[in-house]
């Protein structure tokens, strides 16, 4: 069994802060992490080498830097870190992203037959949610996107069982493997690795692939080069103005009403909503 | 000739404050906990509720102690100012809680 | 179980000033840090005082994310409401390479410190929480263990570098638990400001810096000092209190600094500017009286942990990493010549200190502690009569100067006796001398 | 360090030259996304930006329906012609009766790569993300995830597509360069609901997919709709009522149950009264809890501290109960209710009771018009 997790270095996005009177990025002490979502991703897939035995190669597209997030992978309990580094893969969007990924994987499963790969549902930098699609595709491996719970996983008879986060619902699929799985948040809890793991990620090597190394056969379809879309424009988001309406009623009874008449006047569409809503609550309840 | 004016110190949401701090909360393994809710009851000045830098106590009206370790700088303020000997500190996991940008 | 000549708990400057140096002479060096990476949970004003660590790297000017050198030092008395009496020294000498202080924002100099480190051969594992000591029969100790699973690891010698609460030493009996009455608990906050905004507020040139320390009321009669640092494009303001202080004058470590960022002196200087971050950290005031015992089989205690601060000049870095040098120097000495990390053997650790700035500067200061806790004036009185008597001489109202000269006179009188001001002359000159 | 973001800084594209097979291609497509017989509502509202799209580019709008075999997907080709669209673009399969990501991936690029529209629209949910990511792949065009806002820049006809960026604290816009289709997810609720005209009529061209059941690998064993699953589902809910600390006491939260049961809303917490484990930590909203976004988010008894709100100041219609008028929820909330909690949670419950059966009971009486009501595109 082997898995690859695809993984991304970002910056803690929760930390970007805009400055309220200059209306500037603030990108200072802004620390650099493995994208949360990924660590779903990886601690399923440490759930699966846990259970029946499985090589665990974590990989990334990124600057040198990116080394730390592949480290960190390595405490946790993977086998193998690969950074994907090349001064052409800059200016990437997730098109071109996925085809060096996809050639990496390639190339991997060349050296050792690829199972799974596992990635997050989308980075929090990016938030593109579109690379893990990219993959599959690219590899004609089946995709399977949000994927909240495996249920089960037979390696011998290359079948799996998922449960997939649809709109309105959970979908439970069977498909086959190779797969690439995207993991929802809070699937799993990513684990507290032991000293072993960190003493392992502070010596193991992390290995470099350059676009040779990584086996990209067409130069044209990375970086800059190989992407669609470009950010033409940057800008700060509108304040939000609005001003509490306070609500006046001299009992508790009055001022409730007031505020429903208000809030079904100044809203009517709210109040389709919510009768749709409830109306679909009720036939759920009717059917189930 | 001078008349010393009365001063009284602003007053502070520290939420605010924190909130441009980073943390990485280890949910559901607070890293100081009360080794005795009731002694807390009885304590009459309950020191951690003023000299915490981070607001992490909140006396209740009650009298009882409420303590949200989420904003903690791990400074090790309350562990020093209980009289009781009242609080079970301790650092977080590795890699949790207060993770300094500056410092 | 691994194992290593020696732990270093903690990478701070004096972990990280052991760790480095050990490393250098080829030991097997394996350096514990709790935080994400190095200096995530570490809190400083701060100044960096070359000299300590051109011991350790000669060449750190040319790598170290230092922000500005201190080209200025303002020293202001504040009243707590309205008013501010300072001087400054600024020398051009200041200005001149190679520096003697740089303001730093610790954690990125901790983290490129620990590069240093790490390229001299030390192991450095981060995320990790050293929660005991592994002790044998006799009671030497003989490893540590961590909050990890299979977390036990062995060595011959640890040096703790844990930092002011001292928790692995106290936890171990090692060391008597810290005293409230000993520890500082300051508070700061890290503002930006464009760099050329700050520049022109604090009247300076590109690279050089101003250094502001603040006694006097804005502390509320509590010991304890204010400041404010400027780096390129951030200032660290500040504020301390001795802790006891704090909690028996009911008032919260937020409000003071608040209290301070409003000051009519401040505000301006710090206007417009966005807070990023708010930090909070003990500083072991207790000064030579309270120091430790700092070695034993298998063990020694350096920097915060031991309580090197020298609370009447601001340092502590300085002794953090000098006192880290002095354990590794001691501990290469022994393991050069094959003895055992006993404490007997160890206690040339000790000796260095003692021969050195650290225990002279912590000897000569070791009365201020008690002064300062016994003599509130001090911080409390004399700043207002000062700030009181500067008003006074600065007002032209008509008075003469003489008159207003026998006010001030009676003012001091009025509020403290003859005597006790010439008592209070004693002692300050006797803690200071 | 930090970047002036003057919002009237020019747009910025580098320069590429649409290679001219992509001259050809014309018309602004909406799939219309549709799971177990309900159409989401983002299908209609893109309708409603792409009307406006088509129009400026002076082509046609067009909708995308894939599905089943069964009359009521058909059936879709309507509503969408009645919501705006110009044509319905129809493909039928037993294989396409479940969502899954390999036919539907097939359909769709099958009819782009037969009809060639120049701009591709889907909704940002996880349908429509996981097909838009396939099918962009399979293209090799471009593709602009979970944006807020499109325009159309007429110097070059191409589509900008906005979004948030850097966790949410800022906007950008993106254009796709040398590829056909344009393509962009455009997240819920962004864009105003257009005004449905039924008898509105259109052209449906169907097309037939060239794909069985056998060659289709992924199968759909089972779906758990989301009313029975047992646990919370506050981040996909659209009304939420959640309670704090001001409520004082465990048993109190019942008030909130009971309003959130007349509303069919989830129950959320602020951060305390989690701590105070007076409800579930799958319930917290904020910081170190979730991220919410629903239509309606009434907090009652909650102050407003920071952690709270960063998990639900997007929710489009904030009302907040709290006995102190200068409350910091009150800067966000649209509308303020200075009370005790314990009494107004009641009164709310019933006031709504009342309201929503008066309203269905005078609906029921004179089937209403639909409301024409000015909405305004939020960004």
């Amino acid at each position: 069994m082997h898995i690859a997790v695809c993984i991304k270095q970002v910056p803690d996005s929760a930390q970007i802060r805009v400055h309220p009177v200059t209306n500037t990025i603030m990108r200072q002490g802004v620390p650099a992490i493995v994208n949360p979502f990924d660590l779903f991703a990886l601690e399923e897939a440490l759930r699966i080498k846990d259970q029946s035995g499985a090589t665990i190669t974590v990989l990334t597209m990124g600057p040198p830097q990116a080394e730390d997030a592949l480290r960190k992978c390595l405490s946790y309990g993977a086998d193998r870190a690969i950074l994907i580094t090349d001064k052409v893969f800059s200016g990437a969007d997730t098109l071109a992203t996925s085809y060096v990924l996809a050639s990496a994987l390639r190339t991997l499963d060349a050296q050792q037959p690829l199972d799974l790969i596992f990635t997050g549902k989308q980075t929090i930098d990016g938030d593109t949610a579109q690379v893990g699609p990219g993959i599959a595709i690219r590899l004609g491996y089946q995709l399977l996107t949000y994927v909240s719970a495996i249920r089960e996983l037979n390696v011998d008879a290359r079948q799996i069982f998922v449960e997939r986060r649809a709109e309105g619902g959970v979908q439970v699929l069977q498909s086959t493997l190779p797969a690439v799985i995207t993991m929802l948040e809070g699937a799993n809890e990513m684990r507290f690795a032991d000293m072993p793991g960190m003493f392992r990620a502070a010596r193991q090597e992390v290995e470099r692939w350059d676009r040779e190394a990584a086996g990209i056969a067409d130069i044209k379809q990375v970086g800059l080069k190989g992407s669609p879309t470009a950010v033409a424009q940057v800008f700060g988001p509108k304040p939000k103005a609005v001003k509490a309406v306070r609500i006046e009623g001299d009992t508790p009874v009055a001022l409730a009403d007031a505020f429903v008449e208000r809030l079904f006047t100044d809203f009517p569409q709210l109040e389709d909503a919510l009768l749709d809503h409830l109306d679909q609550l009720a036939d759920l309840g009717a059917k189930s | 000739m001078t008349a010393a004016v009365e001063f009284t110190l602003p007053a502070v949401n520290v939420e605010e404050k924190l909130f441009q701090n980073r943390y990485r909360i280890d949910t559901g393994r607070p890293h100081i906990k009360v080794h005795n809710a009731d002694t807390c009851t009885t304590c009459e000045l309950k020191p951690c509720t003023v000299c915490c830098p981070a607001g992490c106590w909140r006396a209740e009206a009650d009298g009882k102690i409420e303590l949200v370790v989420d904003g903690c700088l791990e400074c090790g303020t309350c562990r020093l100012v209980c009289d009781e000997d009242n609080v079970d500190w301790n650092y977080p996991r590795g890699g949790f809680g207060i993770l300094f940008k500056f410092g | 179980m691994e194992k290593f000549d020696v732990i270093v708990v903690g990478a701070g400057p004096s972990g990280n000033g052991a760790a480095y140096t050990l490393a250098k002479a080829g030991l097997k060096v394996l350096q514990l840090e709790r935080g994400e990476s190095p200096g995530t949970k570490n809190v400083q004003g701060a100044i960096l005082y070359s000299d300590a660590l051109e011991k350790l790297i000669p060449d750190f000017r040319d790598s170290a994310p230092l922000e500005r050198h201190v080209a200025e030092q303002r020293m202001w008395l504040m009243d707590e409401n309205q008013s501010c009496t300072g001087a400054s020294y600024r020398d051009a000498r200041f200005s001149q390479e190679p520096f003697n202080r740089y303001t730093i924002i610790r954690s990125r100099f901790d983290r490129w410190f620990s590069e240093q480190v790490k390229a001299a051969g030390a192991l450095v594992v981060c995320e990790t929480t050293v929660t005991g000591l592994l002790r044998d029969d006799a009671g030497k100790v003989i490893g540590v263990r961590t909050e990890r699973e299979q977390g036990d690891i062995l060595a011959d010698c640890v040096i703790l570098a844990d930092g002011a609460n001292a928790l692995v030493g106290s936890r171990a009996g090692l060391r008597p638990p810290i005293d409230g009455k000993d520890m500082a608990l300051a508070v700061k906050e890290v503002l930006f400001l464009p760099k050329e905004t700050l520049e022109a507020r604090f009247n300076v040139g590109n690279k050089q810096g101003v250094v502001i320390e603040i006694a006097g009321n804005i502390t509320h009669g509590m010991a304890g000092t204010g400041f404010l640092y400027t780096n390129k494009d951030s200032i660290s303001i500040g504020i301390g209190c001795m802790l006891n202080d704090l909690k028996r004058q009911q008032l919260t470590p937020y409000q003071l600094l608040e209290g301070l960022k409003q000051h009519p002196s401040v505000a301006p200087l710090i206007a417009g500017a966005e807070m990023k971050e708010y930090s909070a950290h003990l500083i072991p005031e207790g000064g030579y009286k309270a120091l430790p015992q700092l070695v034993g089989d298998g063990w020694m205690i350096v920097g915060d942990s031991a309580g090197f601060v020298n609370a009447v000049h601001r340092e502590g870095s300085n002794l953090a990493m000098t006192s880290g040098r002095f354990a590794a120097e001691c501990l290469i000495e022994l393991h050069q010549a094959g003895k055992p990390a006993t404490a007997a053997n160890l206690s040339g650790y000790k000796q260095r200190l003692d021969d050195s700035f650290v225990m002279a500067d912590l000897k000569k200061y070791q009365h201020v502690p008690d002064l300062l806790n016994d003599q509130p004036q001090f911080l409390n009185l004399y700043p207002r009569l000062v700030s009181d008597a500067a008003r006074d001489m600065l007002i032209v109202d008509g008075q003469t100067k003489r008159a207003k000269q026998q006010h001030i006179m009676a003012q001091f009188r009025n509020k403290r006796s003859l005597l006790g001001l010439l008592g209070d002359a004693y002692r300050f000159w006797r803690a200071f001398r | 360090m930090s970047d002036a973001l003057d919002s009237a800084k020019p747009i910025k594209k580098p320069k590429r030259v649409l290679p001219e097979h992509f001259k050809s291609y014309t018309g602004v497509w909406v799939f219309i996304e549709h799971e177990r017989g309900h159409v989401h509502p983002v299908s209609w509202e893109l309708l409603g930006k792409g009307r406006l799209l088509a129009d400026s580019l002076g082509v046609t709008l067009a909708g995308v329906v894939l599905g089943g075999t069964d009359e009521t997907v058909r059936a879709l080709t309507d509503e969408a012609i009645a919501y705006g669209a110009d044509q319905c673009y129809l493909m039928q399969s037993e294989v396409l009766a479940d969502y899954r990501n390999q036919p539907y991936t097939a359909g769709m690029t099958t009819l782009v790569n037969t009809y060639q529209p120049e701009v591709l629209l889907l909704g940002a949910t996880t349908q429509g993300r996981d097909l838009a990511g396939s099918v962009a792949t399979t293209l090799l065009t471009g593709l602009t995830a979970d944006c807020t806002g499109l325009e159309i820049d007429m110097s070059d006809r191409s589509l900008l597509s906005s979004r948030p960026t850097f966790g949410g604290s800022l906007m950008c816009t993106i254009v796709n360069l040398a590829t056909r289709p344009q393509m962009a997810t455009v997240r819920p609720r962004v864009m105003p609901m257009p005004e449905r005209m039924d008898g509105r009529s259109g052209e449906v061209i169907t097309h037939a997919l060239d794909l069985t059941e056998d060659a289709v690998v992924t199968k759909q064993v089972d779906f758990i709709p989301d009313a029975r699953a047992d646990k919370p589902q506050l981040a996909f809910s659209d009304f939420i009522v959640s309670g704090g600390r001001g409520l004082a006491k465990p048993e109190n939260f019942d008030k909130v149950f009971d309003l959130a049961r007349v509303l069919g809303a989830e129950v959320g917490a602020s951060r305390p009264a989690v701590h105070a484990g007076w409800v579930d930590p799958e319930r917290q909203v904020g910081q170190s809890g979730k991220t919410v976004r629903p239509k309606f988010y009434l907090a009652a008894g909650i102050s407003g501290a920071v952690q709270h709100r960063v998990g639900m100041e997007g929710a489009d219609v904030i009302a907040a109960i709290n006995l102190d008028a200068k409350a910091p929820i009150f800067d966000i909330a649209n509308y303020a209710l200075v009370g005790n909690a314990l009494e107004l949670l009641p009164a709310l419950r019933d006031a709504f009771a009342r309201r929503l059966a008066a309203t269905r009971a005078h609906r029921a009486a004179a089937p209403a018009e639909p409301v024409a009501t000015e909405t305004e595109e939020r960004n």
